[in-house]
């Protein structure tokens, strides 16, 4: 397996606060991986020091070799590091299509014309949202936008995609669904990075998984065996999970 | 080009020919109205260029407009006049990427007053130059052409303007612009240079608006900081724009053709009251015609893209979610 | 008693509740049950207020009609809403949340013995009275945000997705407060994905599906319920 | 010579404090961005300036008329014109753009009130010009009196809005209007009181700077970008960030224009201002928030 | 995808507005017609900064004049007919651009008969060469400048009547030799201007003056338009040896000078301020104000005068300043004598009013190479009237009073 990502003792400092404590893994192309941990143990800053949004404070990291810490979010972004984010950020005064077309339009191909017009509905058709192009974003309903989130991160044909709480708040049935949607995305060979609480999705999707509690890793390896370590148990899933 | 764009541009261009041989038909008072006007709907274009799809809302229009009046009034005897608005472009387009450069980090509230400040600041320092450097304050432009020519120069940088802001609507530069104003974040990671982005149209903005400046400047024979760092001027702007609806191609126009032509019946008509008044239609129209008159004029002509405005209740449920964003 | 019925609500085109009716007794713990865009939210932002509903007066509180008051009003009856991403006061400390929990007239009498009472229930607030909210990690806002809107004294209890983005943890503990407050006799009406969990602490359940109450009963019949348990509980 | 300079520097302060912490209240709490802020200023100090003349009122006597016609004043043009604006703006940009317009109207208006009801003259009248000495430097009492008062309404308010539940429940509607309606404050009444406040706080400093200061019907606008320049400096809606802002301006005024060089005030003042906004873009107590 | 931003119609519906706007702002009706009256426009700004200035000079005298033309019937011709006067007025607002427009608009559009000049140096630059284009006079008032020959060459019909700063330095600079000379003061000044055109020009002024009478400047600062407080340069001016304080400042700093050095108790011999000082609110009734200097002045025992300021006091409820507005007062005179004697073709109008003779509230008053040379170059308070002191030979010129007598609180 090529490995695509690689986390070396990766630091992050606000202020005093120390909120990421040397974190180190690694992602192997077409893997699906996921990052658990209570709420504040530092999973999604994890995710925005990938995607460029925070600078670290400390270490590395490396997408195909190539040191991206410390680039820009758009240097990044075009490198093929799409996300969606925790509470949905669609662009309210945009349409539908014109969402997706954004990421296509500065993606890695940089698509103009009628390409990023055809990219942009073939992203939609993926998600489900196929024929409501012309809609404005501010009529979606919660689950679409999120469906409109994953598109536009789709359309900058990624490879790698960090998906934050993408699947919270969904019910069962919502959540079959878009566990089905990541795993045809898997089948294609997108390698994926999941924040996710939602365990069902853990357990279907994540062959691997790495947890993080106060900033540092505390578990990190094959999905099973992780979600029974004492220590995970005790500071993240709690008893009636195990 | 389809048929519509074409008829669109014809039509343009028959307008542009006609205002071109206006001042042969006309009196100098109109002459003198078409340069205000041609002058406005340039501020207004030009500052919306940057101002309507980032929603940075700047008030440092005077600080260039002032600059190109002053190198004007500075350089009208040195240089030939053709180096002189190239010079005057040369020293906005320096100022603003200083300026755009230490201001990336601002947004909202912020940018605002710091553009004002920014204007004030240049004013001051003009001023204290003038003053412990050259020892004189004002300057006198003496030029040998006269009102057509200025109004001819304006109506020509008004076209490249309104050109320029067509085709970056049409163009990947207008979707970038787009999405910064929507929210920043989520453009960084579509791979959009935000930083790059912002700094190249406010740069653009900033040297048309010096160029007005510098175009204008002739027209006072006399210049001195108070007079070309006025600030209402960049008020003035913003209200055009705003009102006509910065976002939109035509906006800019439909705000500042119907307020200037306002503000001149108005203090014609009603010297002693023209503020009340003003004041008074300003408030209304506020109330009238929320999001701009483009805005109403696409609700009332024809529909075209859903105005924002009439998702109200929409948006209300998604309001909690922006808020804990924010 | 907290009766809605005949219930409509539009957001322009989109018709978000249509002719809801449900109730729930005082010390009556109610699950409202749905996919998303069903209008479970809405129902809740209804009755608290924050939103108009079409016509008329259809929401009681004790045979009295409430609909239409203006939405601060309504924790002086005694209806408290945690709304979906917790609406706390980052920027103010623990204890100045309370406070403010406590801003309703109702809610004066008594405040101090409230307060300990509520330190009590999340000994956690209690350590952290001077923090600022904003510092603190989702489950403590959320456990915030649940404390201040029983600092108003409520016969009845809104809470609106409470463990979305919580960790299972921390959702355990969550419910098992939820289950305390219960028993100090205060309604809980709850809107929640987590189906299981929820129904766990339920007396009662609603179905909604596109606007409408499809169905309802007992917590034990819904979780027997096949449709229920295909589409909620994940079993096939 | 220092604590000449720093007296008479805390004392310029004083004038600008003053005149801030009214516009930090109506834009950190109301909401709006005044625009004719300045003008209800200029509109107390001309009603302070009839009063003494016409009436033989002494500015302090006219403070207790001046003072609460400016809440009135504020309470009005919130219930009639920003209300209706708050209800329609989907969310605070829209807001903040309709309240720049509608209030630029505004600024319109009592400006053409005040140019038909006085003209356009300088007005002056002197009122408490009288020298105190402090630490061996001579300060005019009318000046004083602006910084005291600056402390007083400043250290007051702070105290009301910190300590009290009243004062708890205006932050919360700065903060988060949206949950301060889930716990019963009237949103709209608060923010409407924040407004009436800030007028009243203009109206304080119209009086007072009127006492000292020559103006006329159009010199409202100054007022207000200075004010606004303290309140941005100051944090948006931070009484104490006003008060310190204010203060700290009026130091660098003076001491360029004692040591370096009277005709760079202004240039030090949008020089320190745009330097600490590049520093902290949320001012100098702001939060890092929005 | 992206479509153009803006309406198919927009273009369409801003032509249409264009068209509009055209019609509503066309001339109403420019048929020849019988002449009834006499057009006279101006103008000038009613608000914005400069209003504050012109709100005193200037648009007080335009209403007297005018209300009195009005009284007399009418403006009287040279065949002894009176015509009424049909006045425009325009807000500037302050503004360069608007005013070239609004004179453009009156000279163009309204064509009217006359323009009376707009408030201020630069707009009075600004307005001259439309003026001289279209044959107006312009009697520029409210500017000082020392280019005004030069000016008068570039445009033969402007008439430059409050002379240049070098006028009023010089007499200055002479009133301080003569104390000097008298043992009354010594011969340094501290000197603070503030920085727009008309304190430069005169500080430039000054420093030459000064240095030609070997009077020695030991503080020379410019300050911004818009300083509130003075308190740090009359501190380091009171530090001095100066005898003189001399401040080439603008009404609001002028007032705002005078309280500070009242309240730091500075008491120099010599207490020069600029505009303001001549100001009624500034020293009528005050007695503070005795002793105080200034550009300007008037001659209290001439009788014109004395009845202008009475009438000036009736119709606008305010006296006139002691510097500027007699003299606009006396060029409006000059403007309805000139059209007495030779009607109203501007050209003739011009030659008169550059070669003619007039009795004006000034008395006798000829003009010099178009500009009035006959001024009060110095003033000064006694006895709650701003008297002029310079030129000492003018005749009515008092005696200056020095040392100016200490504050009194």
């Amino acid at each position: 397996m090529t490995q695509l990502l690689e986390i070396r003792d990766l630091r992050k400092r606000f202020g005093g606060l120390t909120a990421v404590h040397d974190i180190s893994f690694t992602i192997d192309v077409g893997e699906t991986v996921g990052l658990l941990g209570p709420n504040g143990s530092g999973k999604t800053t994890v995710l925005n020091m990938i995607s460029g949004l925070l600078p670290a404070s400390g270490g590395a990291i490396l997408l195909n070799g190539e040191k991206i810490v410390g680039m820009a979010a758009h240097r990044i972004a075009v490198r093929g590091v799409a996300r969606t984010f925790q509470l949905v950020r669609v662009l309210p005064s945009m349409s539908v299509a014109e969402n997706v077309e954004a990421a296509a339009a500065f993606g890695p191909e940089k698509l103009w014309g009628a390409a990023v017009r055809g990219k942009a509905l073939a992203c939609l058709d993926r998600v489900g949202l196929g024929g409501r192009e012309n809609e404005m974003t501010a009529e979606l309903t919660y689950i679409d936008q999120k469906r409109l989130e994953l598109a536009r991160a789709l359309a900058s044909d990624p490879r790698l995609l960090l998906l934050d709480e993408w699947l919270a708040g969904l019910n069962p049935t919502e959540l079959a669904t878009g566990i089905e949607l990541i795993s045809d995305l898997k089948r294609d060979g997108m390698t994926v990075l999941l924040v996710e609480h939602v365990m069902d999705a853990i357990r279907a999707l994540c062959g691997r998984c790495v947890v993080m509690n106060a900033g540092r890793k505390i578990a990190d390896g094959e999905t099973g065996n992780v979600l029974s370590e004492p220590e995970v148990v005790r500071a993240y899933l709690g008893e009636s999970h195990a | 080009m389809n048929g519509r764009l074409a008829l669109v541009f014809a039509v343009a261009l028959v307008a542009l020919a006609a205002l071109a041989f206006a001042p042969f038909y006309l009196g100098r008072y109109q002459i003198g109205l078409l340069i205000g006007l041609t002058g406005y709907v340039t501020l207004a274009s030009a500052w919306a260029l940057f101002s309507g799809p980032t929603r940075y809302v700047s008030l440092a229009t005077v600080a260039f407009f002032g600059i190109g009046a002053y190198t004007v009034a500075a350089l009208n005897e040195v240089l030939p006049y053709p180096l002189v608005l190239a010079a005057a472009a040369a020293i906005g387009l320096a100022v603003a990427l200083v300026v755009g450069l230490s201001t990336l980090r601002l947004a909202g509230v912020y940018f605002v007053i710091f553009t004002f400040g920014l204007a004030e600041l240049v004013r001051q320092l003009v001023t204290w130059y003038e003053v412990n450097v050259t020892g004189t304050l004002g300057r006198y432009i003496f030029m040998s052409f006269g009102p057509e020519q200025i109004y001819w120069q304006l109506l020509a940088l008004m076209t490249i303007t309104l050109l320029i802001s067509w085709w970056i609507g049409r163009n990947r530069l207008g979707l970038a612009l787009k999405v910064i104003g929507d929210d920043e974040v989520v453009a960084t990671h579509c791979g959009i240079d935000i930083a790059r982005t912002k700094l190249a149209l406010f740069a653009l903005s900033a040297v048309i608006i010096t160029l007005v400046g510098a175009i204008q400047a002739p027209r006072w024979t006399y210049v001195e900081p108070g007079i070309v760092f006025n600030p209402t001027l960049s008020f003035l702007t913003l209200i055009m724009a705003l009102l006509g609806g910065a976002n939109r191609l035509w906006g800019p126009a439909l705000g500042a053709v119907p307020l200037f032509l306002l503000f001149e019946w108005l203090s014609a008509r009603f010297p002693d009251h023209y503020s009340i008044i003003l004041g008074l239609l300003f408030i209304l129209i506020v109330f009238v015609l929320p999001g701009g008159v483009a805005a109403f004029a696409e609700r009332t002509f024809g529909q075209r893209k859903p105005d924002p405005q009439t998702y109200g209740a929409e948006s209300a449920l998604s309001r909690d979610t922006a808020d804990a964003r924010r | 008693m907290l009766e809605v019925f005949d219930l409509s609500l539009r957001y322009g085109k989109h018709l978000a509740l249509d002719g809801v009716a449900t109730n729930i007794e005082r010390g009556e713990t109610v699950v409202i049950l749905g996919a998303n865009g069903a209008g479970k939210s809405s129902l809740l932002k209804a009755i608290a207020g924050l939103v108009k509903p079409d016509k008329g007066v259809q929401i009681k509180l004790d045979g009295n009609p409430i609909a239409g008051l203006p939405p601060h009003l309504i924790p002086s009856m005694g209806i408290a809403l945690v709304p979906e991403g917790r609406g706390v006061f980052g920027d103010l400390t623990v204890e100045q949340n309370l406070l403010l929990g406590a801003y309703s007239s109702r809610a004066r009498s008594g405040e101090e013995a409230r307060r300990r009472h509520v330190y009590e229930l999340f000994p956690k607030l209690a350590e952290r009275r001077r923090q600022t909210v904003n510092t603190m990690s989702g489950g403590e806002q959320q456990m915030v945000a649940i404390a201040r809107a029983l600092m108003s004294k409520p016969d009845y209890l809104m809470l609106d997705e409470p463990s979305l983005g919580l960790a299972p943890v921390v959702v355990t503990e969550l419910f098992e407060t939820l289950g305390r407050v219960r028993e100090t006799g205060v309604a809980l009406l709850i809107v929640e994905q987590n189906v299981r969990i929820s129904l766990s602490v339920a007396d009662r359940g609603y179905l909604m599906e596109a606007g409408r109450i499809v169905g309802e009963g007992t917590a034990a019949a819904l979780r027997r319920n096949s449709a229920v348990q295909r589409a909620f509980l994940g079993m096939a | 010579m220092l604590t000449t300079a720093i007296i008479a520097g805390l004392v310029l302060g004083g004038t600008y404090a003053l005149v801030a912490m009214g516009l930090t209240l109506q834009y950190g709490i109301a909401r709006i961005m005044n625009l004719a802020y300045g003008e209800t200023m200029i509109a107390a100090a001309f009603a302070a300036f009839v009063l003494k003349n016409a009436l033989g009122l002494n500015p302090m006597a006219g403070l207790l008329l001046v003072v609460p016609a400016g809440f009135a004043f504020g309470y009005a043009i919130y219930g009639v014109m920003m209300r209706p604006l708050v209800a329609r703006a989907g969310d605070r940009s829209a807001l903040e753009i309709d309240s720049i317009l509608a209030t630029f109207g505004l600024l319109f208006v009592i400006q053409g009130v005040l140019l038909v009801l006085f003209g356009s003259n300088y007005m002056s009248y002197s009122y408490l010009n009288i020298p105190v000495s402090i630490l061996g430097a001579n300060i005019a009492a009318n000046r004083l009196l602006a910084l005291g008062l600056a402390l007083t309404i400043g250290l007051t308010l702070y105290g009301l809005l910190r300590y009290t539940r009243w004062g708890t429940a205006i932050r919360a509607v700065a903060v988060a209007p949206q949950s301060a309606v889930l716990v019963g404050i009237d949103v709209n009444r608060a923010a409407r009181f924040a407004f009436a406040l800030g007028g009243a706080l203009a109206a304080a400093g119209g009086v007072v700077i009127s006492m000292y200061q020559t103006f006329t019907a159009t010199s409202g606008v100054t007022f207000t970008m200075k004010a606004l320049i303290v309140v941005i400096m100051g944090g948006v809606g931070n009484l104490l960030g006003a008060l310190s802002a204010g203060l700290i301006l009026g130091m660098v005024e003076t001491f360029v224009a004692t040591y370096l060089e009277p005709g760079l005030t202004l240039a030090a003042t949008y020089a320190i201002f745009l330097a600490l906004l590049l520093w902290r873009p949320q001012g100098l107590f702001g939060k890092a928030t929005r | 995808m992206l479509e153009p931003i803006g309406g198919r119609r927009a273009p369409f519906l801003l032509l249409s507005t264009i068209a509009l706007a055209a019609l509503a702002i066309w001339p109403a009706d420019s048929a020849a017609q019988e002449r009834s009256s006499v057009k006279i426009g101006y103008a000038v700004s009613k608000t914005g900064v400069n209003a504050g200035g012109a709100g005193i000079t200037t648009i007080p005298n335009y209403q007297l004049w005018i209300d009195n033309v009005k009284k007399a019937g009418g403006l009287e011709m040279p065949d002894g007919s009176r015509l009424p006067i049909e006045l425009i007025e325009y807000d500037d607002r302050s503004s360069a651009e608007e005013v070239v427009r609004a004179v453009e608009r009156l000279a163009a559009q309204d064509e009217v008969d006359f323009i009376l000049p707009p408030w201020g140096t630069g707009f009075n630059l600004a307005v001259a060469p439309l003026f001289d284009r279209y044959g107006y006079p312009q009697l520029a008032v409210s500017a000082v400048t020392d280019k005004a020959p030069d000016f008068v060459e570039r445009w033969p019909r402007s008439f430059w009547f409050l002379g240049g700063g070098a006028d009023y330095t010089d007499a200055l600079a002479n009133l301080l030799v003569n104390a000097r000379e008298a043992g009354t003061i010594g011969d340094k000044v501290a000197m603070v201007s503030v920085a727009d055109g008309f304190g430069i020009d005169l500080v430039t002024a000054a420093r030459e003056s000064f240095a030609e009478a070997d009077i020695e400047v030991v503080y020379d600062k410019t300050y911004p338009v818009g300083t509130t407080d003075f308190s740090p340069m009359v501190n380091e001016a009171s530090g001095t040896e100066a005898d003189s304080f001399v401040a080439f400042s603008y009404p609001p700093d002028t007032f705002a000078l005078t309280q500070q050095a009242q309240v730091s108790g500075y008491n120099p011999k010599v207490f020069y301020l600029g505009v303001g000082v001549g100001f009624p609110a500034y020293g009528e009734e005050n007695p503070a104000a005795e002793g105080v200097m200034s550009l300007g002045g008037i001659d209290p025992t001439n009788e014109a005068n004395r009845d202008y300021r009475r009438r000036h006091h009736e119709l606008t409820g305010q006296g006139p300043d002691y510097w500027g507005s007699v003299i606009t007062y006396a060029s409006l005179e000059m403007l309805q004598e000139a059209i007495k004697r030779v009607g109203l073709d501007r050209e003739a109008v011009s030659r008169e009013l550059s070669t003619g003779t007039f009795q004006t509230v000034l008395g006798e008053t000829k003009l010099e190479n178009n500009q009035l040379r006959n001024l009060w170059w110095a003033g000064q308070w006694q006895n709650g009237v701003f008297v002029g002191i310079a030129p000492p030979d003018r005749p009515g010129a008092a005696t200056p009073r020095l040392p100016k007598t200490p504050w009194k609180n």
